[in-house]
Parts: structure tokens; C-alpha cells; sequence
């Protein structure tokens, strides 16, 4: 089982064409579903967001993203996941989530990903500091009502 | 016998304590490992936290038999 | 409004990777949701598909991707839709649709995907024609009861 | 006055016409074009199609004025 999950820094563009060009041949794949997360610059009541760091409990969230890959292969007839996670700080308009879904065909590679995504964002013990221009912060709350 | 325990703190919460990481000797069980913990940095009690035992939730109190790390942890918050 | 849709032959990475580094410059961007359709190998009772050949009635196809657009930036709170579909032929791994959903938050983005891909699929006049090795070829077929 | 329209075959019907378009002069509806279309290529009643009239999709006759388009189109199966 892969074990990686956590890129230091922003993930680059780079880096998500190589996992793109990779699944090219893979002819039994006919579709594939990625989700890229952003850091928005959002205007909050502390000040304009410059960045997200992001900290985990890396070892529990390998544990967690082991059996969520598991039972998302026991539930959908799909090829392959992929999820990386920033560590560090991601300043807006840096990917800070990149999961990617291949199936043969595009139900299971949709429902799989929405799945993966709620269960990333809920599961994963990750954490973004949200920094603000004039040297503040706040913590980023994942909203509970939030489906994906 | 009676458990050692690595006590870690993440995120926001690491701010209240200051620390990242204590250690707690001769505890018998979860719940004391939190007694003990909220008695030192009594801010705690003012956020939700979550808290892991050997890198899995719990929801109750567990018996410990040896060596184990816990884990303070404010909601998720990844993506 | 932009009227391209169409690219002859394969939808390139580098394509592909273009379109999301462009995304990374609107910080109001949280979640981008990708769809990309790749060609299979698949065994069939003709042979083995070695690739698929794509024709479309491209003005109609436009003038309803314009309908199909507008009707989902009414339904959903997103910032960017970009659909673009291979002519001509496309081989096993190549890459014949690049479907890019750009929301603040994921829900939306990630609805609006799914609407566009099964309107794509189902509104679009555009026709595969599955070549076989052994020189033959059958007409693809979308099944009517696949949801996206 | 009678409609002069261009009659387009797509996909899979193209290869049973063995023509991509055709011009019919003098027809006053859509039902008058599919007739004349269906008697010069009888093959086409074996196979299931949709018409689109000057890009639209039509599921009932509709009366021609000038100069259209008609499209004789397989079922779609993009992507």
C-alpha cells in the first residue's frame, strides 16, 4: 500500500499532469474525476486571508486514509485514488487538496470521488491556520453541514 | 501496572498549552489522562476537542495497559 | 460568450494543465472539479477498440452547450465552466473529453460537473465510432440508463 | 411559398445514405421532408434517429417558410 499523502508547500501544477499523464496508460480507464482544492484570498471580519498552514496528525491521517481508500474499493467498481494534502503554508490561489478517481466508466469515479472528498475533509486530522495581512490569524472551521 | 502515556496537542490547541507534546505516568485510564490534562491548562475546557488513543478516536473511556500516545485534537479542518 | 468546444484529435496534458494553471490566478476560487474521458481498449464481440473516431454537427453542438451553460451557472453558485471535446480519431488512453467546473465551494462545483457531464453526453450531437483492429468498427453507444 | 432545405446525415446514417447532405425543393413541412428523405433511402426505417430543425431538436412536424436546415442524426454517444 502507497503511503503517501502530505506534500510540503502548495501542490504544483507539475506535479498533477505527471498523475495525469501516468493514468494515460491505463486503457482500461475511461474516466477520471479529480478534484483540485484552492486557497481562496476570502475578506473575513479579521482581515483579508494571505494564506492557509496547514498542520496533521500525519501518522493517524495514513491510518484513516488507508481504511477510507479500502472501503471506497469494497463499495465502487473503480481503478484507482490518489489524494495529496498540503502541509505548510499554501498562499491563495495554491492547490492544497488534489484527489483524483479513475474508473472504467463515470458514475463510480463521481460518486467515489464525492465520497473521498466528505471523508478527507471530516476524517483527516488536518488542520489550516488561516493568515490573515496584518499579522493575524484565525482557524479554518470545516462547516458540518457542508455534504462534500 | 499502571501506563505511560505521550500526551499530543494539534492545531489551536497547542496554542492554549503551549506545548506540542507532555508526558503523563501512572494513569490508569482515558478519562484520568483528561482530568489530568484539563486540571493543567484549565483553558481547555472552553473548545471542542477530540481525542485519540493510539491514532483512533475514541468516544468513551478506555483502560490503558502500557505504553499509548493521546491525542488532543480541535475539529478537522483539511481541504 | 466563447464558442470553442471542439479540438481535433486527443485533449493534450499540457492542455489540460494550462486550464488549471489559469485557475490558479482567481483567488475567489475554492474547488475545481475535473472531469477528464479517456478512451478505453475494450474487448468486444467485433475485436479489440483501437481507438474512437468522433464527428459532431458542431454548430448545433455549440449553440446547445451555450443552453446547457447558462442554464447551469443559473442553477448553481460557480465561477467557470469549460468543456472541450476531441474530432476526428482519439486512441486507447487519449483523452476525448475535458469537462472544468470552478466553484467557490466544492457542493457546487461538484453538481455542476455531474449536470454538465450528462448533458454533454446525452444534449450533444456528436457520434463515436469505435474502430476495431482486424480493420472494423461499430458505433459507440451511450447507454440511457447511466445518470452521468 | 414552398421551403428549399438542406437535409444533413450524421454518424452511423451518413454510411446508409452514402451522402453527408442533400438540398429538397418545394416541401411545405418537416413531415414532407422525412418522407421524401425515408423513400429515397429506405434503409434509414431500420435504424432509430432524431431530427433537428435548423438546430433545434423536433419531436412533431413543423411547417418550413424559406430555406432550412434539417438534420437526420443516430442517437448522440459523445464523451
Amino acid at each position: 500500500m502507497r503511503r503517501s499523502l502530505f506534500i510540503q508547500g502548495p501542490i504544483s501544477v507539475a506535479f498533477i499532469s505527471a498523475q495525469i499523464r501516468k493514468h494515460q496508460f491505463k486503457t482500461d480507464i475511461g474516466a477520471n474525476q479529480i478534484f483540485l482544492g484552492q486557497v481562496r484570498a476570502d475578506q473575513t471580519t479579521n482581515g483579508l486571508v494571505t494564506g492557509i498552514e496547514y498542520t496533521a496528525y500525519e501518522q493517524m491521517a495514513l491510518d484513516i486514509m488507508e481504511e477510507i481508500r479500502a472501503s471506497l474499493f469494497e463499495k465502487y467498481p473503480i481503478r484507482c485514488i490518489h489524494v495529496y494534502h498540503s502541509l505548510g503554508l499554501v498562499k491563495p490561489g495554491g492547490c492544497s487538496l488534489f484527489i483524483y478517481v479513475s474508473a472504467a466508466h463515470s458514475e463510480a469515479a463521481f460518486f467515489a470521488c464525492q465520497e473521498l472528498l466528505s471523508k478527507v475533509k471530516k476524517q483527516l486530522p488536518i488542520w489550516g491556520k488561516e493568515v490573515m495581512d496584518k499579522q493575524q490569524y484565525q482557524w479554518k472551521v470545516n462547516t458540518m453541514t457542508e455534504s462534500v | 501496572m499502571k501506563a505511560e502515556v505521550e500526551v499530543l496537542f494539534f492545531g489551536l490547541l497547542s496554542e492554549i498549552t503551549r506545548e506540542t507534546s507532555i508526558r503523563i505516568w501512572d494513569v490508569a485510564d482515558t478519562n484520568s489522562v483528561e482530568n489530568i490534562v484539563i486540571n493543567r491548562y484549565p483553558a481547555l475546557r472552553n473548545y471542542n476537542y477530540l481525542i485519540a488513543l493510539d491514532k483512533q478516536l475514541i468516544n468513551e473511556n478506555r483502560l490503558l495497559v502500557s505504553e499509548h500516545t493521546i491525542a488532543f485534537m480541535p475539529p478537522f479542518s483539511g481541504g
